[in-house]
C-alpha cells in the first residue's frame, strides 16, 4: 500500500507464492524433504514453518515414492498438497505415483475424485552440483496424459504460475530454473495474480525468427536475440511456460511474420520437448516454413559432472550458429 | 573364539489371534460384538461376497467380462474389515476386495463395470471418499497414509471427529518399499491409518516364503515402529476384533497398526491365472477345509444359530440380489467414447479440442466405438 | 539339421531366445515375477526354470525398483541379467535405476564398469486386460541417454533382436508387444542370429508413401498399406525396431522416393516418439517433403479401461485418413 | 472390555556393542584382532580421512572442488568396514565414505577428482570392482544385493571362495522403499551382503526421530528376517568386530547382516550446507566429546601406545601424502569435451555421431570447453 515493491528473485518469488497459498487456503500443505528448519536446500521455503507452523510445512522422512504417493490421498480428500522433490534427479522413484496414479485419478473415477497436486522440483544444470543434481528430464512428464507441466523463467512468472499452479484442480508439475534462482531480480507485488497455465508468453518482438525456449535458456535465448539485433536481425522470443498442454498457437501466430524458428532446451535432444513442437510446428505450418525448425539442446549423453557441464548446456554461440542456419536456409529449388 | 557382552536395546513380540479354530469350535470367549445377528450378518455377507465371485467369473468365462480376481476363501478378511469401519472412514483397496466393497455399500453392478472395462464402476456412487480398486501393487498404501494426513489435519483444523484410512493389500504387497515407505511414514507421523494384509500364501505364483525370509509378515511393522498382530483370518470374529482394536486405537490419536490375516487363495490369483501350474492339488483340498465361511456355519449351527432353512431363505435373497444387479448392469447404455477426454482435467485444455473432435467425428463415423 | 523348422509365435520366439543365451552364456540370468514354475504370466519363460535350474531363472519378491536395481549390481560384476516386469504399466518404480544408474554406469565410471542387462516388459494394449495393463510409454525411456529401446513387430525379429539384446555391451529395454504375441506364427530357426540394433527394417516397399511404425501397430499399418495398393498407390513400411539409437537414414532414404511420410504409434501423441521422427525428417529431408509429416497415434488422454481402448488406439481408419491426407497435401501457392 | 488371549508367534531382540566409552575405557575384554598394531594403525587411517576432508572443504571454500560430503566425525565407520573386507570383497559404497574409500586403496585425487566434477575420479584404478560413489539415495543397497548375487552365482558355478558385498548407507537412507527391498530380497535369497549404516543423527536438517518412529535403526532388519546389530560407531574396534563378524558369516553362506553404527555428525551436511540453521551448538559440542579419533587416542595413550612423538611422526606423514595427492590432482590434464560421448555406449552408434563431430568443433573453435 504505497510501499514500494521489493525487487525479489525467482527462488524469493517461489516462496512468496508459497506464502500466499497458504495464508489464503487452509487446505494448503507443504512438504518435502529439509523444508522445515532448513527452509529448503535452496531455501524455497524459508521461513514458512515458522510462519504456518509443522503441521502444514512438514519435513517428510527420506522417501522419494512416499512424497509422490502421499500427496494423491491427501489431494483425494480435498487438500491441496505442495510437494518437494529436493532436485530433479531425485523425482524418479515418484513417477509411478505421478503417472499412475495422480494424472488419471479424476479420469478414472470419472470425476468423483482429483488431485489438485503441485510437485515442485528445482531443475537444470549450471550450478556446478555434483552428480545427479543437474537433470533436465521435463520430457517425460510432458508425455504423460492429465499432467501439467510448467516452467517459469522469470520472477514474475515463477510467483503467477505457481499460484495458478497451486489454484490448479488438477495436478501440476512445476519445475524451478535453479540456474537463475538468484540470476536476476525484479519486484514481484504480493497481489494474488496468477497467471494463466495455458497461454505462452512473448518475451520479445521480432519478426525475423522465432525463437522458443524455456527455463534458464531463456537467458542465453534472450542474450542471442540481443546479438542478432545488432546484426539487423529481429528475433522474435516465446516462454510457452507451460509445457503441458502447450499453446502451440502463439508459436504459429509468431511464425507467420517470421517462417523460421529455433527451440533451446537443455534437456537432451532425442524426444526432447523441441521433437514435439518441431513436429506440431511442420503440422500446422508446413506452408508457412521457410526453413527446418532447428534445435539446440543438450546433447544426447549423460549430463556431464560439472567440468563438462557448460560444454554440454546449450549456449548462446551454439543458439546463434542455429538462428543463423535457420536464417539462411534456402531450399535447394531456390539456392 | 571372543564373544563379545551384548548389552539388549530392545525386544519386541508378534501375537497371534484366533477365536474359533479349523473346526469352528470356540478357542476362548469371543468379543461382546460378537452377537448372534452380527455372526448372522457376516455369514450373509460373506455368502453375498462368494456368490459375485461365482457369477464375476463365470462372465469371465463367457467372455462378458474381463479378467476378474476372486476372493474365494478370503471373504471373511473384507467383510470383518470393511465392517469396523464407519461410513466416513476412508478406505483404500486393493484389487480382490468384492466381500469389503459390498460391505462399504459399492454397488454389484459397479463392481463388474469396473472388472468389464468400464471407468464408471470406480465411481462409486454410495462411497463419495473411497479410493479406487487400486492395481499397482502395495502403491494404495501410501495413498491411505496420505488420507490419513488429511483427515488427521481436517481433525485439527475444524475439531471434527477423527477418521481412520484402512488399506488393505495381499502378502505380496509387503514386498514392495511403497508398503513400507508408508508404514515408516505412518508409524512416524503417528497416523490414523491401519494396514491389512490379506496374507492367502500366494502372490500369483509365488510362495510366501519366496517372498520374504521374514517368519510372519506381521512382523514388518517392527521396522516402522508400530503395532503389528497376526490373526486367523479365516475366522471373521478374529479379523474383526483386530481391525475394531486398531482403528478404535487410530480414531483415539494413538496411531497405526499393522494385521496380518492368515488365510488362504482357494481360487486362481485371477480367471486369466491356471494356479495348477504350480500349486500341488492336495495343498488346495486341505485348504478348503479350514475356509471361512463353513467354519462360521458350523460354529452358528452348532450353537442353534443357524439352518438349513435359513440358509435356503438366505440362497433365494441372495439370488434375487444378484439378478437384479445383474440386470440394472446389463441395462446400461454404453460410455459414448468421447468420455475418455471429458475427465481428463477438470476443464479440457484447448490444446486437446482437435484431438477431441477428431474423436467425435470418428466414432460418428464408424458408431463402433472403435470396434 | 534337416527337421523342419516349426512355425512360432512371438511370444514363444522370446522363449527361444532365452533359451539359446542361457545355453550359450553361463553368465546370463533371468529373474521376475511369476517367470519360474509358471513360466511368465504370458508363457514367455515357459519350461527356462526346469531347463536351467532356479539358480538361474527366479522368481524374485514383488519389487519393482528391487528388479531393476538388482540387475544394475549384477551386471556391474560381469553377469548377464535379463529382468522381465510384468506388465509395462509396472517398470515406473524400476526407473530410477534404469536412467540414474543402467543407463549411465559405464559413462561415469569412464568405462571401468558396464550394464550389460536387457529389462524386457510387455507392453501395449489391444488384449482387454485391466487397468495400467495396456501401457505404451516408451517415449519416457527413448530420452534416456545411454539406454537402448527395442521393439520386435514379428516372430523372427523377437528372436534375433532379443539376441542382439542380450548380447549387447550397454543396457536394453526390450517391449514386448503384446497384442502380437500370439498373432502369428513364423519359423523361426534356432541358429543364434542376432539382427543389428542399428537398423530398420524396410517391411514393404513402396515409392508413394513412407509408414512408419512398430510393435502392433505394424499390423494395421501393412493393413492399411495393402487396402492404399488397391487403389494404385504403393506404400514402403518402415519398422525401425530399435527406437534407440534411431536408423534416420532408413527413413529419409525412403522418404527421397516418397516425399510423403506417416508415423503411427499406440501411444499418446503429445512428447511420442512421433515427434522425434517427424522432428528429424523436416531437419534432414526438409527440401524432398511435399506434405507434413502425419502422426497416427493415441489420444493425449489416459489409456482407457477396454470397452473404449479400441477408440483409442489406432486403427487402419486412422490409419488410411493421414496417409490420404498425406498423400492429397499440395502447399498452398500449388493447390 | 473384552481383552482377548494372544499367543506368542515371534519374539525378536535388538542388542548394542561397545569396547570403548566415550572417555576411551574398555567395558569388556577386546576381541583378538585388535592388537596394538591394528589399533595404531586405525588411528592412523581415521586421521588420513580426516586430514583429506579437511583439505577438500578448505578447497570447496577457495572454489576449486565442488559441493563435499565431509566424513567429519565418522571416520571409525568407514575405516573399520573397509578394514574387515578383503580385496575381492564388493564395496558399495554411499557418499560419505572418505575413510572407506582411502581403506579400499582409492587414490586421494580419485576422491578429488570425483567431488572437483571429473568422472575419472569414478574409474578407481585399484579397484576395479567397487562401485562408484552413490548420491541418488539407497539405491547402493540394491546394488549390493545384485552384487551379492553375482558373488554367491559365481561361487556356486564355478567353486571360487564366497566373496562379500557391503553396502553403506545413512540412517536417514533406511527410509527409502530401497533400502528395504535390499534388505527383504537379500534375506529371501540368503545373500552374502552386510548393511552397514551411519547413524549420524541427521540426514541434512532432519533428526533421526524424524525419520522413522522405530527405537532403533537396527530393528530394520527384522522386518526382513536378517540379523541386526546396533553398535558405537565411534568405537572403532566395536564396529569392526561388528562388520568382521557378519561378513564372517556372509562368506560362510549364513546370509546377510545389518549393522547399525552410532555416531555423530559434527560437519555440516555437506559444503553447501549450513547446519547453524537447524541444530543446536550445544548439541554439536557435547557430540565432540565422544568423537572416535580422541576417543581411541585416549585409550592408546592410556596403554603406553601412542604419544606426542608419534602423533608428530604420523601428522608429517599424512601431510606428505596429501600434498603429493594434491600435485598428482593438481597436474591431470583436463578430460576433452567429446569425453561425454567416450563412454556412452561400449561403441558409440552412428546416430549420434554427427553431435560427436558438432561437439569436437565447437571445442576446437572455443577451446575453452564451453566456458
Ligand atoms: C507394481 C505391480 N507389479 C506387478 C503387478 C502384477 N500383479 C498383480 S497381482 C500380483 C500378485 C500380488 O500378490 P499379493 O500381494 O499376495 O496379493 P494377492 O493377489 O495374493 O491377493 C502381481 C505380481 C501389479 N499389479 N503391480
Ligand atoms: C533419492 C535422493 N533424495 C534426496 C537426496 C538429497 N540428499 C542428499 S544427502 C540427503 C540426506 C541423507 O541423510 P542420511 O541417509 O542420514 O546420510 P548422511 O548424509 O547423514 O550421512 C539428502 C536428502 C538424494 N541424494 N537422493
Ligand atoms: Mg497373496
Ligand atoms: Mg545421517
Amino acid at each position: 500500500m504505497g510501499e514500494e515493491t521489493k525487487a525479489i528473485t525467482l527462488v524469493e518469488a517461489v516462496t512468496q507464492a508459497l506464502a500466499h497459498e497458504l495464508e489464503r487456503d487452509g487446505d494448503v500443505v507443504v512438504f518435502g524433504q529439509d523444508i522445515g528448519a532448513n527452509g529448503g536446500v535452496f531455501r524455497a521455503t524459508d521461513g514458512l514453518q515458522q510462519r504456518f507452523g509443522s503441521e502444514r510445512v512438514l519435513d517428510t522422512p527420506l522417501a522419494e515414492t512416499m512424497i509422490a504417493g502421499i500427496a494423491v490421498g491427501m489431494a483425494t480428500q480435498g487438500l491441496r498438497p505442495v510437494a518437494e522433490f529436493q532436485f530433479m534427479g531425485f523425482i524418479y522413484p515418484g513417477l509411478d505415483h505421478i503417472l499412475n496414479h495422480a494424472a488419471r485419478m479424476r479420469n478414472r473415477t470419472r470425476g468423483r475424485l482429483s488431485c489438485p497436486i503441485v510437485y515442485r522440483a528445482p531443475y537444470g544444470g549450471g550450478i556446478h552440483a555434483p552428480e545427479h543434481h543437474s537433470e533436465s528430464t521435463e520430457a517425460l512428464f510432458a508425455h504423460v496424459p492429465g499432467l501439467r507441466v510448467v516452467v517459469p523463467s522469470s520472477p514474475a512468472r515463477a510467483y503467477g504460475l505457481l499460484l495458478a499452479a497451486i489454484r490448479d484442480p488438477d495436478p501440476v508439475l512445476f519445475l524451478e530454473p535453479k540456474r537463475i534462482y538468484r540470476a536476476a531480480k525484479q519486484p514481484v507485488p504480493d497481489n494474488g495474480e496468477a497467471l494463466p497455465l495455458d497461454s505462452a508468453f512473448v518475451l520479445r518482438e521480432g519478426s525475423d525468427l522465432t525463437m522458443v525456449a524455456w527455463g534458464a535458456s531463456v537467458k542465453e535465448t534472450l542474450a542471442a536475440a540481443e546479438q542478432l539485433s545488432t546484426e539487423g536481425i529481429q528475433a522474435e522470443v516465446i516462454d510457452p511456460a507451460t509445457l503441458k498442454p502447450l499453446d502451440i498457437h502463439s508459436i504459429i501466430d509468431s511464425l507467420e511474420k517470421t517462417r523460421r524458428c529455433v527451440v533451446v532446451h537443455e534437456a537432451a535432444r532425442f524426444g526432447g520437448l523441441g521433437a514435439e513442437i518441431a513436429a506440431q510446428i511442420q503440422e500446422y505450418a508446413f506452408d508457412l516454413l521457410e526453413a527446418p525448425v532447428q534445435r539446440v539442446t543438450g546433447y544426447d549423453t549423460v549430463m556431464p559432472y560439472y567440468q563438462l557441464e557448460n560444454a554440454y548446456l546449450p549456449g548462446v554461440e551454439r543458439i546463434l550458429a542455429s538462428a543463423r542456419i535457420a536464417l539462411e536456409y534456402a531450399r535447394e529449388g531456390d539456392r | 573364539m571372543h564373544k563379545p557382552r551384548l548389552q539388549l536395546q530392545a525386544s519386541f513380540d508378534i501375537a497371534y489371534l484366533q477365536y474359533l479354530d479349523k473346526q469352528g469350535q470356540t478357542t476362548q470367549t469371543l468379543p461382546e460384538f460378537a452377537t448372534p445377528d452380527w455372526l448372522s450378518y457376516c455369514l450373509r455377507q460373506m455368502q453375498l461376497a462368494r456368490l459375485v465371485d461365482d457369477r464375476a467369473v463365470k462372465l469371465q468365462r463367457t467372455g462378458r467380462l474381463g479378467t476378474y480376481p476372486s476372493s474365494l476363501g478370503q471373504e471373511a478378511i473384507g467383510v470383518a474389515t470393511a465392517n469396523a469401519m464407519i461410513g466416513e472412514d476412508i478406505y483404500c483397496p486393493y484389487y480382490r476386495e468384492t466381500g469389503a466393497f459390498l460391505e462399504r455399500g459399492v454397488l454389484i453392478e459397479e463392481i463388474l463395470a469396473n472388472w468389464g472395462g468400464d471407468e464408471r464402476g470406480q465411481n462409486f456412487q454410495h462411497q463419495p471418499g473411497d479410493l479406487p480398486v487400486c492395481i499397482p501393487i502395495a502403491t494404495q498404501a501410501l495413498h491411505a497414509a496420505g488420507v490419513a494426513f488429511a483427515l488427521k489435519y481436517r481433525h485439527s483444523q475444524d475439531g471434527r471427529p477423527l477418521q481412520v484410512a484402512v488399506a488393505s493389500s495381499g502378502e505380496g504387497a509387503t514386498s514392495k518399499g511403497d508398503f513400507y515407505e508408508a508404514m515408516n511414514l505412518a508409524g512416524a507421523w503417528q497416523l490414523p491409518v491401519v494396514f491389512v494384509v490379506n496374507n492367502n500364501q500366494w502372490a500369483i505364483s509365488v510362495p510366501r516364503h519366496a517372498q520374504t525370509g521374514t517368519q510372519t509378515i506381521a512382523q514388518k511393522g517392527i521396522a516402522a515402529g508400530i503395532p503389528a498382530l497376526q490373526v486367523d483370518g479365516n475366522d471373521v470374529i478374529a479379523v474383526a476384533w483386530a481391525v475394531r482394536d486398531a482403528i478404535a486405537r487410530a480414531r483415539q490419536g494413538d496411531g497405526p497398526a499393522l494385521i496380518e490375516a492368515m488365510t488362504y487363495r482357494l481360487c486362481d490369483h485371477t480367471t486369466a491365472d491356471d494356479a495348477s501350474r504350480y500349486r500341488s492339488a492336495r495343498e488346495l483340498e486341505d485348504a478348503w477345509q479350514w475356509e471361512p465361511i463353513k467354519r462360521l456355519d458350523s460354529y452358528l449351527r452348532a450353537q442353534g444359530l443357524w439352518s438349513d432353512a435359513k440358509q435356503q431363505d438366505l440362497d433365494r435373497e441372495l439370488a434375487q440380489i444378484m439378478e437384479a444387479a445383474l440386470d440394472r448392469w446389463e441395462s446400461r447404455d454404453p460410455e459414448p467414447a468421447t468420455a475418455i477426454f471429458d475427465h481428463l482435467y477438470a476443464q479440457l485444455p484447448a490444446a486437446f479440442y482437435e484431438q477431441y473432435d477428431q474423436l467425435r467425428d470418428e466414432q460418428a463415423q464408424t458408431g463402433n466405438r472403435g470396434e
